[in-house]
């Protein structure tokens, strides 16, 4: 069934136990919205000796956005910024691909679960909203990215 | 149960219905409430419009502009016969949305009665869209004036216990939707309306979820204005409708400037035309309001009574068969009492999102979220809903895959 | 004199061409000033649309609703295509005078660099439309800002002598038309565009004449601004392009507000969604915008040069032919320089209307009057004239009809 | 020819020799446009015994607009404001007839000329024009149309 390729089980199990989900403490605290279904996401981090550190965050959303939120701040957690960075053009490359492109599994770890949703345009942005609100917190936070 | 209308030769005028959706699945369609689809007739008049009609109306003498403007006011003449108005009052735009912004603009640049200045107060409701929120609670923010609104009860009806605290004689306007897009529940707006006139307020109401569906009597209902969208009624995209009392048009400024909404132009000056020309700014999307026409020539001729009846036998059904579901809740209101032929459903502590994405498998198309009606939802401490809403062409067969599909997609997520 | 392009067949795209005028005379289409006609790809375009993608587009997450978002944002990169700029800056609304309404409105809700208050300075021309005038003159009144304005000469270029007097450092945005609607003059725009930015000023450029007959280069021009028809240019009514930049953009606010165009909402405060979104409130004009990609498509095949080195050959036999007549004056420029294919006349002292009238009985439609440009037409000393104005499908015979009636107008009433 | 129906030889000559055209001097004068057009007119007149007196107007405008204001207010002058208004009715239920109705030329006089005008919807309004302005400046000077 095409739908066990979107909802993958290491998706469900994100979903079901989302990793660094909490209250985010940062003085830093971006707060990002799908306004399409409502979905949110607050995040703060840390950025320490070029590393991706004390990443946190708290949200609501659908399976696709809490799960990707959950598998990217475990990806990008104690990586260096440059690396961040790589995961996450591959991960957006991967989302933009209509199904066409799997993603690098060295580079994207569990992340390449959610190549699945890449066929389903209107979950796109569910999947992208916690990296997106990861981009913007490194840049705040001094990365350039 | 029978149908009093024939929804098989009406499915046949829809070539959507044709379309296989994914995995090769027929269209479920239950976003009506969203927008509708379109019956040939309505493509043809289009099409025949651009064939043999197409000109620029009101602006020249040929014979081509005399045909094409009684295409045009002909258009505005079905528009009011549907709507038992006068012709004149019949203003098109691009979208109940436009309508709305225009009210809320040009009473922000009116003066008198109609003009919205400091202090003044504004009075919209919980249930409302944003389309109907928004316009007023930024023209509450530009004038200085008070955003008041009706709070919404879990069956999605209206507070009306403190309706003298919340329509005082600050009032000035009063802008209610007819039916919840969200819930399908259709406020008690009866006492609203004659609470709004006795301080002299202006009553708008926001018809996008019950002129496509149901008879709307705007004499017997006494109200000032009335919206609609053209794309929820079988008519095209880019097509609204504001209709208003033609005292109140002539009082209002315009909200678009520009050719053939004037009377005379200079450099420093100008003054404009009577309603409905003074709001219809430019050359006008011509072909949508033929089209529009051609779709209320369809809803009549169906009966917009046995659409109404027929609608609510499959919300009867609909409901009957979610309230069985274990794990399905309906919110808003749970019986047929003042409601329209929208449900809205929770599953377990699915996000809708997800509900959605498996019902899709099945073929159909429920619309999930907040349904632009965020302060609704928010109310209701969801952070969305899934949706169901009926049009004349859906049929038994369409409920009882959408209930399959709730099944479905409740066992996905709990079997996982 | 040979054709770039295959008119015969172009014409056969065009149905129209095929409904006999009053007395069975063929339609000789001198009117795609006002609006062109539409190619059956465009209707087709639109049909197809409905017949099998129609749904209300960013709302859904069902498969019907993907579809009809992809139609509808690949109408967007079409479009931004054909303009050559990027796909985000591209917003669409229901008509050029929407777009022009829609900067003067956002100008004066928005502050900074772009908001206009008490003492600014907006500049227009003598040349404009009403839709390129009324918005800014309408909104210099509500804020306390001056309008200011470039003179016309007589041969409908601008007076341009006095340039930094007319845009000072008090300019904030300059609007002005491409080419005149009823002169066909092309004002020299570069030497403004520059002036305008050299004091910080936005500048608007109104395509509306120029974007559907020739390539315009809007990197090329730096301009801050662009908007033009849908349907002047092959495509259906009810939709219009507004390009800017898309630095600008973000600092804009909203126009329409309602479903869409926001990021959060309560009931008493709300945020924007990036552009374009933040202007396309509600459910947008879909079919329409995927039926003028159809039509861009359709001119981008036939190409923006060949029409436009067509049309100036029609324009150079149509001058030649009316200046040859006795008792005809061409209005506004006499040559082929720095004009497109768009000519006024007048016939002795008689009326435009009168005119038309005679030269409908030829089959032939042209417009009379003042052309939505009143002050254009004040300042010439005239009360209207008329227009004859030239597109694709048009060929030598539809001129020579062209003269023929001209001079059988003329002679109508002189006989008299 | 159809065109001959609508330029009728009376509204030609009227046209180039207009009746009761001037500067209009009484207290109340009325401004009426056709802005589809650009057609102008300004009219006065006085009621005195009940009758239409000093009717005079001034304008620009087409052949049909300046011919059939000068119709009319050879028609209304001298006439009593009953009458007048008789004629009012015939003519606008004339020219709204599409050129389904001829107009009684008992009634109207002259003005039956006009007739052809209401096969031509773009120039009823021309016809009109200065009908309109009369109707304006009757009721304006106290008279009940
Ligand atoms: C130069 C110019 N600007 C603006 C407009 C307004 O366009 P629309 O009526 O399609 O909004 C027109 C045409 O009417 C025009 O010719
Ligand atoms: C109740 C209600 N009001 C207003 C609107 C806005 O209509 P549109 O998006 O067609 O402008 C909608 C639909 O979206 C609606 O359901």
């Amino acid at each position: 069934m095409e739908l066990d390729s979107l909802y993958q089980e290491v998706i469900l199990d994100h979903y079901k136990k989302p990793h660094h989900k909490g209250l985010p403490t940062g003085e830093i605290q971006v707060h990002h919205v799908n306004p399409n279904c409502g979905d949110e996401i607050t995040l703060s981090l840390a950025i320490r000796d070029g590393k991706v550190e004390d990443l946190v965050w708290d949200g609501v959303g659908c399976s696709i956005s809490q799960a990707s939120a959950s598998i990217m701040s475990e990806l990008v957690s104690g990586k260096s910024v440059a690396d961040a960075q790589i995961a996450l053009q591959e991960f957006t490359e991967m989302m933009q691909s209509k199904g066409k492109y799997q993603g690098k599994e060295e580079i994207l770890e569990d992340a390449v679960a959610l190549a699945g949703v890449s066929k389903f345009p209107a979950r796109v942005k569910c999947a992208l909203l916690g990296w997106m609100a990861f981009k913007d917190a490194a840049i705040q936070n001094g990365a350039e990215l | 149960m029978k149908s009093t209308l024939d929804v098989v030769a009406i499915k046949s005028d829809f070539p959507i219905f044709d379309v296989p959706m994914r995995g090769g699945k027929r269209l479920v369609f239950l976003d009506s409430g969203a927008t509708s689809q379109k019956p040939i007739q309505v493509m043809d008049a289009e099409r025949n419009f651009y064939s043999t009609q197409n000109a620029a109306v009101h602006r020249g003498s040929y014979y081509l502009a005399e045909i094409a403007s009684e295409a045009y006011e002909g258009a505005r003449e079905s528009v009011a016969k549907f709507l038992q108005v006068k012709s004149e009052e019949i203003i098109f735009t691009k979208s109940a949305t436009e309508s709305l912004n225009l009210l809320a603009v040009s009473f922000e640049r009116s003066s008198g009665r109609l003009g919205i200045k400091a202090g003044d107060e504004i009075v919209v409701s919980e249930l409302e869209h944003h389309a109907n929120l928004l316009p007023w609670q930024q023209l509450a923010k530009r004038t200085g004036a008070v955003l008041k609104w009706f709070e919404m009860n879990a069956d999605g009806s209206l507070d009306l216990s403190r309706i003298d605290e919340v329509i005082t004689s600050k009032c000035k306007v009063v802008a209610v939707t007819h039916q919840s897009n969200v819930l399908g529940s259709a406020p008690d707006i009866a006492p609203i309306i004659a609470a709004a006139h006795v301080v002299g307020a202006i009553f708008v109401l926001d018809g996008c979820q019950s002129v496509p569906h149901q008879p709307v009597d705007i004499k017997g209902l006494d109200i000032d204005f009335l919206t609609f969208s053209g794309h929820k009624a079988l008519g095209p995209t880019g097509i609204g409708v504001l209709w208003g009392r033609s005292e109140l048009l002539e009082q209002m400024e315009p909200f678009l400037y520009g050719g053939s909404m004037i009377e005379t132009v200079t450099m420093t000056n100008a003054t404009w035309a009577p309603s409905p020309k003074r709001f219809e700014a430019g050359v006008p999307n011509m072909a949508q309001a033929v089209g529009l026409a051609a779709a209320l020539d369809y809803l009549s001729a169906v009966g917009l009574s046995n659409i109404h009846s027929w609608e609510m036998q499959l919300t009867e059904y609909a409901l009957k068969g979610l309230q069985e579901i274990d794990g399905v809740s309906v919110v808003g209101p749970q019986g047929l009492a003042n409601r329209g032929g929208v449900i809205s459903f929770v599953i377990d502590k699915l996000h809708p999102h997800d509900v959605g994405q498996v019902m899709d498998q099945y073929g159909v198309a429920v619309r999930t979220g907040h349904h632009c009606a965020w302060p609704l939802i928010r109310k209701l401490g969801l952070t969305g809903t899934t949706r169901a809403s009926f049009y004349l062409y859906n049929d038994l067969a369409d409920v009882d895959v959408l209930l399959e599909s709730v099944l479905g997609a409740r066992d996905y997520f709990r079997k996982r």
